[in-house]
Order: structure tokens, then C-alpha cells, then sequence
């Protein structure tokens, strides 16, 4: 299961999707939108993405995961403006042997920061800074 | 030809022509040409376009390309900086 | 936060107790009865408890990894009877960083396992067992 | 002196007197006995015990305690086999 939207995520959504009776636990990342980030405070975040990839590139992860620990994993992205405090990813992998949960949500938010073609736009007393990989450049615009 | 070009991040602020919420500019280069053609079109644009090659990659559609990939009229080539979802 | 109860566990509550602003992420790791153990059909576990040393450990993992790693950490675990499908184990760490909350949340359920005074009795279409570490037990006793 | 005993898992269904859900047992030991002593006691009361302590951890009170531990009277040592909680 994959959602990109722009509601607020439901973390229960993403656990119900990958659980079975046969499962006996569950890792759950979950990536919240903070008040600092680089010395800086944070107002909100916008997310941009290119959509079509973006769910193409979640689906590819989701059928990673299941081809490289037979388990199934659930991947929620949220776009647009998010408030601090409010989720902005949700990773759940269901598994009975806990170490292969770990790896497997580990690898999962590790490769979606670096393939999933989403970028996130950061909101803060001091300006807005489009977030790419490392760098954070200023802007001028203001939230779309 | 025609292709489709897609930027993202400050790259699509750095659009010479206001571009959509999607991000879409059009350009007009020689039939045949590759992903390299087309992003050295683009990174002439505007200064602050210059680095578009260094910094991103691409896809052509929905799937990773390279600069060497051969474009055809229509094409939709994404210029990807580095992700920052999560 | 530590909490040894009866009642159903609220994955929820443990998120609620570690989470502040400032931190970007949290993992969690729920542990579920599931329907198969050891090749057997499980109709439901009971978990014993030495209560007061078992929260004194809890306490402990959360003071470890507060000290280990700078996180906050709560830790939920229930007792008594419990059916397929609900949760055994509820343990949450919150971070900035990623990496560190995988890791110190991975040290918690692991250490959990070794050294926290709880003990389950699996209920199976086979007989009912005690499980001690690797062992499983059989016994002759009905839920109690 | 007389010290309580708290078994758990198989071992406290395997105790010689029928014991509440609280697991407790009380044992009659000579006054400066250690926890070895007080195994050796424990686990001669039923063959289903006989293997206590190769397979538990003892705690006095709510702390881990080794064999060598020397007890006092009304001290509560607990027996806790391989856990298996989580």
C-alpha cells in the first residue's frame, strides 16, 4: 500500500494495510515536521513531488521490501503545506522476526530520502529554503 | 521537436517564463537530441540554471534516464536536484 | 514513561509520552500475538509478570537509552490474557535523527527480552506451554 | 529463618504446595544461608525442579543477585527462568 495525499496521514492506515494474524510485530517510522531544522525556526514545511514517479517509485519500495524480506511494508507520504507536529512520512513493515522488521523499515525510509522524487520546502523566521539533499537555498516565493 | 520539461525545487522558481504548479516548460531542440542537448538548452535559460546538470538527475517519463539518453518529440524529461522527502 | 497493565495497550499513548516538537521522527515496535508459534496454532497468550522488578527494568531501558543515545523511550507492556491480533509490547523512541531511533529502539525490545521479569504461556490447538527463552514447556494447566 | 520464594513460569505449576498467583513459597533456612543454599532446598522439594538453578537468574527483592548472595530472614528471592516477554 502506498498514499500520496494531502490529507493528514493516519499511521493506524499504513499498519492495518501490512498486519496479519501470522504477523507478530510491527516497526513503524514515522517522520513529524519539527520546530528547528539547521539552527533555524520552522514555521511549516511544503512538500513538492512529481507525482506520477513519486507513487511509481513508493510502489518500487514496497515491492523491494517484499522480494528482499518477503514483507510487507506500507509507505504514506503527505504533500503540500504541513504544520509543525504533524506527520509528514509513515513507513510500517510487519514481520514475525523482529530484526527483519528493523532492517526493513531502516532501508525503506534510507532509500525513499534518496529515491522518491519529493522535495520539501522549509518555512522559517529567516526565510524559505527549498531542502535539496543537503543544501537548503533561499527563496523568495512565498507558500504556494 | 517538442518535449516537456519538468523542474522541481528552486530550479522551478528559477523558470525564465512563470511556469504552473506542475512545473512544465516546453522546449524546441533538434530531432535526435539527447537528455545532455536539452539540459545544456535549459541551463542556458538563466544563470541560476547554470548548475541544473551538476545537481540533478533525470527522467525521461517516469523512469531514471542519463544524459545520453535520445529524446523523441513529446518526451517529458524531469530535472530531479537531490530528494528531500521523508 | 513505563506502563505494566491488564488493559488493552494504546500504541498511541507511547507516541503522546515521548514526542515533543523538536524531534523529527519517532519508531515504534509493537509486538502482536500471532495466530502460529513453533509450528503450532496459537489461540491466545498469557503473559506473568514479577511486577515490581519487571517496571523496574522498564524504568531502567528508558533511563539507558536516555543515557545511551539522548532519547526519550516509553515502553508499554500488557498482562494477563491476551488474543490473537492484540498487542504484547508497545515501545516508542523519539529522535531528530533517524538512525539513532532505529538503533535505540532495536536496544530496547532486545534488552526488554533478555532482562525484564515477563513470561508468556502460549495457548495452542496442541496443549498449552510455557515459554522459557528457547523452551517451550508443556503444562497441564488451564488459564488461570 | 524463614525467607519467601517466588517462582515463575513451569516452576511455580511445579511447586510441592499449591502457591497463589502471586507465586510465593516460604522456606525455613539456617541463619547466614546464601541463595545456593536456598536453591539446593528449593529444588530437592519436586524433580520437576531439580534443574532451577542451571536454568534461572535469581533476584533478591527486585535486584539480580548471584548464588553466592547471603540472604537474611524475611528476604523474598525470586527464581526467573528464561524470559520471554515482548
Amino acid at each position: 500500500m502506498v498514499q500520496l495525499t494531502q490529507d493528514i496521514l493516519n499511521p493506524q492506515a499504513a499498519v492495518d494495510a501490512v498486519m496479519t494474524t501470522s504477523d507478530g510485530a510491527y516497526v513503524q517510522f514515522v517522520g513529524v515536521v519539527r520546530s528547528h531544522s539547521r539552527g533555524r525556526e520552522v514555521t511549516g514545511l511544503e512538500y513538492q513531488a512529481y507525482v506520477p514517479m513519486a507513487e511509481q517509485q513508493m510502489l518500487r519500495l514496497v515491492g523491494a521490501v517484499r522480494e528482499k524480506w518477503g514483507l510487507a511494508c506500507a509507505i504514506l507520504h503527505r504533500m503540500g503545506y504541513i504544520p509543525v507536529g504533524e506527520a509528514a512520512v509513515v513507513i510500517c513493515v510487519a514481520s514475525s522476526h523482529r530484526a527483519e522488521a528493523f532492517e526493513a523499515c531502516r532501508w525503506a525510509i534510507d532509500t525513499l530520502k534518496n529515491d522518491v522524487p519529493i522535495w520539501k520546502k522549509e518555512f522559517t523566521v529567516d526565510g524559505t529554503f527549498w531542502i535539496e539533499g543537503e543544501d537548503a537555498i533561499l527563496t523568495n516565493n512565498k507558500p504556494s | 521537436m517538442i518535449v516537456r520539461v519538468l523542474l522541481f525545487g528552486h530550479y522551478r522558481e528559477a523558470a525564465p517564463v512563470p511556469v504552473g504548479t506542475d512545473g512544465l516548460l516546453t522546449a524546441d531542440i533538434p530531432e535526435g537530441s539527447t537528455v545532455a542537448t536539452l539540459a545544456e538548452t535549459i541551463s542556458s535559460l538563466d544563470p541560476r540554471l547554470s548548475d541544473l546538470v551538476s545537481r540533478t538527475r533525470v527522467a525521461v517519463g517516469t523512469e531514471f534516464a542519463t544524459l545520453e539518453t535520445v529524446l523523441s518529440a513529446g518526451d517529458e524529461v524531469a530535472f530531479l536536484p537531490p530528494m528531500s522527502g521523508g
